[in-house]
């Protein structure tokens, strides 16, 4: 049996399989380079970056729940100008796609992030993270609104030269919404989801187990939630989405593949087994061989309802 | 560092709802020192999820880590299970480690409970004789014998909280009587691990008589890699990034980065 | 140390304990008779009751996931008259409160079933299932929309003299606003959440895993994320809260209690163990008595932030 | 019915990847009846959630039964590593069992790999050859030997797949040449288990003859007690409601009251 292709495209992208790490669970990709091999993966999206540095939430930032975990990081980060200073040089040594997930607090902060990523070498994409709060708006996420996803879309992408995928948020009456609007914007690609909203307490001391009361749910736990979501909006925009949420093996993968994602996304894994990812690219990659599928292309979107 | 599944070689109850497992991962082992941390994988399904961080307690025939660890909750109950022949992932060493004392210091381990696993380590580096360690408990049934850990000859003071074994009261006591013979010929260095409590009170008397020392902390961790930031701890000092990260900065940390009234 | 005081009061309805099983997992009451006493719960939620009979989805309509299940039973019931007629009379020699889940595909339908159940011996109170398709409004639910939440709910009032509870969805952008509009429609009290949205693909035939493609998620998966939505609509009515969602363990519930609900339901975890609703009221009573509480009122809300 | 934590007395492969499990279950035994089945809750966190279901394969000693399985998933998986001594949480006897044949019928019993499970019990209260029992396998190292599941004597006629034990081919070609002896002096009464497709290929036999013919089914359960209404099958006839429930109105049921079609 010749070796199946596990190339895909995403808009321009072109990656040499299906398999990211995910935005925040696995650092500027360094971290496991004792671990693994970088170069096998997909490609890496590196924690969100933004304008300026941020410190982050207080601790307890993290806290375990049933099959899946809650982080209320708050987005700490190096900032921008570190972050390419730093970050990037190493990461262009790299023989793999690395896509920098971008988040700001205005329109104009995310703006100015792309237009500072904008022709640098070695960023093969750009990923919005529209899910965390609008100040400018009254504390309400830009990620829950069509309108003020499209304009942040909007701005990114008038920003910069590179493919733009827009991050959405599960945390939505109707994701479709969302997905139109960001991609009537111009959105290159969109990668859904983003974590669940929720909380924990400690009922000793009666308070939240987290500091900042309620955080993201990210894992296993999630998974059925964003594979639906990523079913509905493959149904929904003609851009190329990728799926993201509590994928842990490459049976997870294949559902969401099989569903229409082009790519997926590897987050709380990363953290559970480091080498979650390469595992999942071996197991895409004996699963077309044994069932005869020459390019993982053919197995994408083929959910038969 | 390096991920692999281990061998239980054996996983033996040492005091009450205390056990020392015994892993074989020979590359592990072979890098690790004092003060660094291993992540285990203990759920067999995906609950509980997430790895548990435990001190490497030493190292046997080149090959073994040890690891003591108590049973608090569901991940440890899980690993006391474990049986001889059984493996298991682990993914080590990690963080810093102690920094070792310079000739001439006078080294004193304070432990507080489990915080005694990566002082036995520190310990079974160090000459014989040329350091004090003391070692806090809540009873005697709680007391991890060090001949059952692969340490005997240790000379260790006993604390409990309720006079069942050794000094009664805290294990810092034992620390503070030992400060006050010191006669400046020599100079104590302070390596402490344990319960929070008992490192602020650590803390407070090192500060205050502007001694060395390190501690080693815990916190929530996801990665244990330093990717996730999930385990952070708050600076002393006034910087751009407020925060350390225990799994990479740490465990170990000099007393005066800290910042312990945040803590 | 003194037997501690577990009765709650929801508005008018008093509960012996704040322990009820969720509608839908635990049958009509019977289906348990022979493994616990029902008497010593503090209330029953029986399966949604619909004017007319329903025979549900076609199979498979369950399919387990991290931590949880999917269904798709699809308000599969024995309709209003059989339930009055065949299913009532046993409830009603329980000494233990009943309570009527129900749902409709319109606001009329919704508003005979509660006229159907008004006056009658033996109901403790009404449970309104908004979270089903409204056919009415072209295929969206009525519990993700303020306004239609506020219609059901006011004609449901209207219809009967029993204390009403709605049940909200969390499938939504701001569960709070639901919640209000609801309150200020009339309802007595609001319980939360229902199952999250998801779905599983069989990716060996590549179809979806339950004939209606997609289901409900239950179980310890969707906790966090439930707690969040009872601590946010606690803070956001002045009717109490009855929290619902991955309930396993005394633990959670007191997770649910602190945060502020009133009471709380018991779903998934009746099938993994038949006792667990019965475990949960005995580890409230220990917890309580080991920390000297006198009664469990004393807990609710206790939240500090 | 009942729900009682069981002590695992053995757990013991019987062929390959096949184990049998006696759990002391005394409640459980004393009820139980062929055809019926238990709910196990084989996790020890909550990942598998759900209890697994599987069909008393017999009783033995007054308080032990015995469950047949195979390992198919993350369950069974667990299940195969559990050993004497731990306890497991049963609920059971559920379900409707086997309606035993009468006097003057011939009983034939037909399994199809794990469906040998519920017929093993059936058997094993039955006049020793007063029947006929064929049962199908992939091939001979996953054939079970009845008196390693304590059910010596018993004559059965084996099918392989691969040919690699006794008659190569379906099972249900072994029913099929068995009613094609049949004299009309005696009636032959079918009792069935195994996977789908071989019991379709059952009910298109005996309902074609016109025979008496009771299959076991399984489905995706939740609760196995009638409340959850998760193991849905379609009835063959029209009526209000449309569905049998496998756990309380099954899982054996007459062949001619489904929708073979549906299924
Ligand atoms: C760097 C490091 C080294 C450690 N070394 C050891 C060691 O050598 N031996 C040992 O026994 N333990 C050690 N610990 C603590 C150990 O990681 C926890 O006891 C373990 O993760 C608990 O898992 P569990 O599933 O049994 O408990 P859980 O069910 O997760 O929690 C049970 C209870 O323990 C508390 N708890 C859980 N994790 C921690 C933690 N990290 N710190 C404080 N409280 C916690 C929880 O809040 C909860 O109340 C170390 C922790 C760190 C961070
Ligand atoms: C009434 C009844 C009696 C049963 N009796 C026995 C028995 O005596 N011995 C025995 O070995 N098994 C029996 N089964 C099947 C048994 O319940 C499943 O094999 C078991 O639940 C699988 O659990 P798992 O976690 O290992 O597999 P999972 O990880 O849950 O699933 C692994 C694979 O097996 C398939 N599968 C899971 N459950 C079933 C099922 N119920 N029917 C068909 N395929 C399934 C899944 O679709 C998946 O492809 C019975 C089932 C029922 C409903
Ligand atoms: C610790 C942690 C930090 C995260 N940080 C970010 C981030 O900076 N930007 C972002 O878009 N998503 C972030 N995420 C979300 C993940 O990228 C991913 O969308 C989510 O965890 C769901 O995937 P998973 O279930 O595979 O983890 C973070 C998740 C975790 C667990
Ligand atoms: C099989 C099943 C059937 C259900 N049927 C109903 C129903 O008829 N009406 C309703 O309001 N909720 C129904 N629910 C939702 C539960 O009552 C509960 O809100 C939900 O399962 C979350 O709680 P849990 O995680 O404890 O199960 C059903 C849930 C399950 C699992
Ligand atoms: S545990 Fe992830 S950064 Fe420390
Ligand atoms: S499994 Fe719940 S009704 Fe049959």
């Amino acid at each position: 049996m010749v070796h199946p292709d596990l190339r895909v495209k995403i808009g321009a992208l072109e990656l040499k399989n299906p398999v990211l790490t995910a935005s925040g669970t696995f650092g500027y990709g360094r971290e496991f380079s004792s671990l693994i091999d970088l170069d096998l993966l997909g490609g890496i999206v590196v924690k969100g970056v933004s304008l300026k540095p941020r410190e982050g939430n207080p601790p307890p930032r993290i806290v375990e729940t049933p099959c899946g975990m809650l982080n209320a990081i708050g987005l700490a980060n190096v900032g921008l100008e570190s972050f390419l200073k730093e970050k990037l040089p190493w990461l262009q040594g790299l023989n793999t796609a690395v896509i920098v997930n971008i988040y700001g607090h205005t329109v104009e902060e995310y703006g100015a992030v792309a237009a500072g990523l904008s022709g640098v070498k070695g960023i093969s994409a750009i990923e919005v993270n529209i899910s965390c709060p609008n100040v400018e708006q009254g504390g309400m996420a830009f990620g829950t609104d069509p309108d003020m996803s499209a304009k942040v879309t909007e701005r990114v992408v008038k920003e910069t030269d590179k493919p733009v995928i827009v991050k959405l948020s599960p945390n939505v009456t109707d994701i479709r919404k969302i997905a139109v609007a960001a991609a009537d914007a111009g959105a290159d690609a969109l990668s859904l989801t983003n974590t669940l909203t929720g909380m924990a307490i400690d009922i000793e001391r009666r308070v939240p187990k987290l500091a900042n009361i309620s955080g993201g749910l990210s894992g296993p736990a999630i998974r059925p939630v964003s594979l639906f979501m990523v079913h509905q909006v493959v149904r929904a925009v003609k851009i190329p989405v990728i799926g993201v949420g509590g994928i842990v093996d490459y049976r997870d993968a294949l559902e969401f593949l099989i569903a229409g994602a082009r790519a997926i996304q590897i987050g709380t894994a990363n953290f559970v087994d480091p080498r979650a990812s390469l595992d999942i690219i071996e197991g895409l990659r004996i699963f077309c061989q044994d069932k005869g599928i020459d390019r993982i292309e053919d197995v994408i979107g083929t959910l038969k309802i | 560092m390096i991920e692999q599944d281990s061998e239980i070689i054996f996983n033996k109850r040492v005091a009450v709802d205390t056990f020392l497992i015994g892993l074989k991962s020979p590359l592990v082992a072979a890098e690790a020192r004092p003060g660094q941390f291993v992540m285990l994988k203990v759920g067999r399904g995906m609950d509980p999820l997430l790895r548990r961080p435990f001190s490497i307690c030493g190292i046997r025939e080149e090959n073994l880590i040890l690891i003591l660890y108590r049973i608090v909750g569901q991940g440890t109950r899980i690993m006391c299970d474990f049986r001889k022949g059984e493996s298991l992932s682990v993914l080590g060493p990690l963080g810093s480690g102690f920094e070792m004392p310079h000739k001439g210091d006078m080294p004193i381990l304070v432990a507080g409970g489990m915080g005694i696993a990566p002082l036995i380590f520190l310990a079974s580096i160090m000459e014989p004789g040329s350091f004090s360690f003391f070692a806090g408990f809540g009873s005697a049934k709680e007391v991890v014998a060090t001949d059952e850990v692969g340490s005997s000859g240790l000379d260790l003071s006993i604390s409990t909280d309720d006079g069942s074994a050794g000094h009664r009261g805290l294990v810092t006591e034992l620390l503070e009587n030992r400060l006050a013979g010191f006669d400046g010929k020599t100079s104590p260095v302070v390596f402490a691990c344990g319960p929070l409590p008992m490192l602020k009170e650590v803390a407070a008397i090192t500060l205050d008589g502007v001694l060395s020392c390190q501690v080693s902390l815990e916190a929530s961790m996801a990665c244990g890699l330093g990717a996730c930031q999930g385990c952070a701890i708050r600076r002393s000092s006034e910087q751009a990034i407020a925060y350390y990260h225990v799994c990479q900065d740490g465990p170990v940390f000099d007393v005066n980065v800290l910042d312990w009234g945040a803590l």
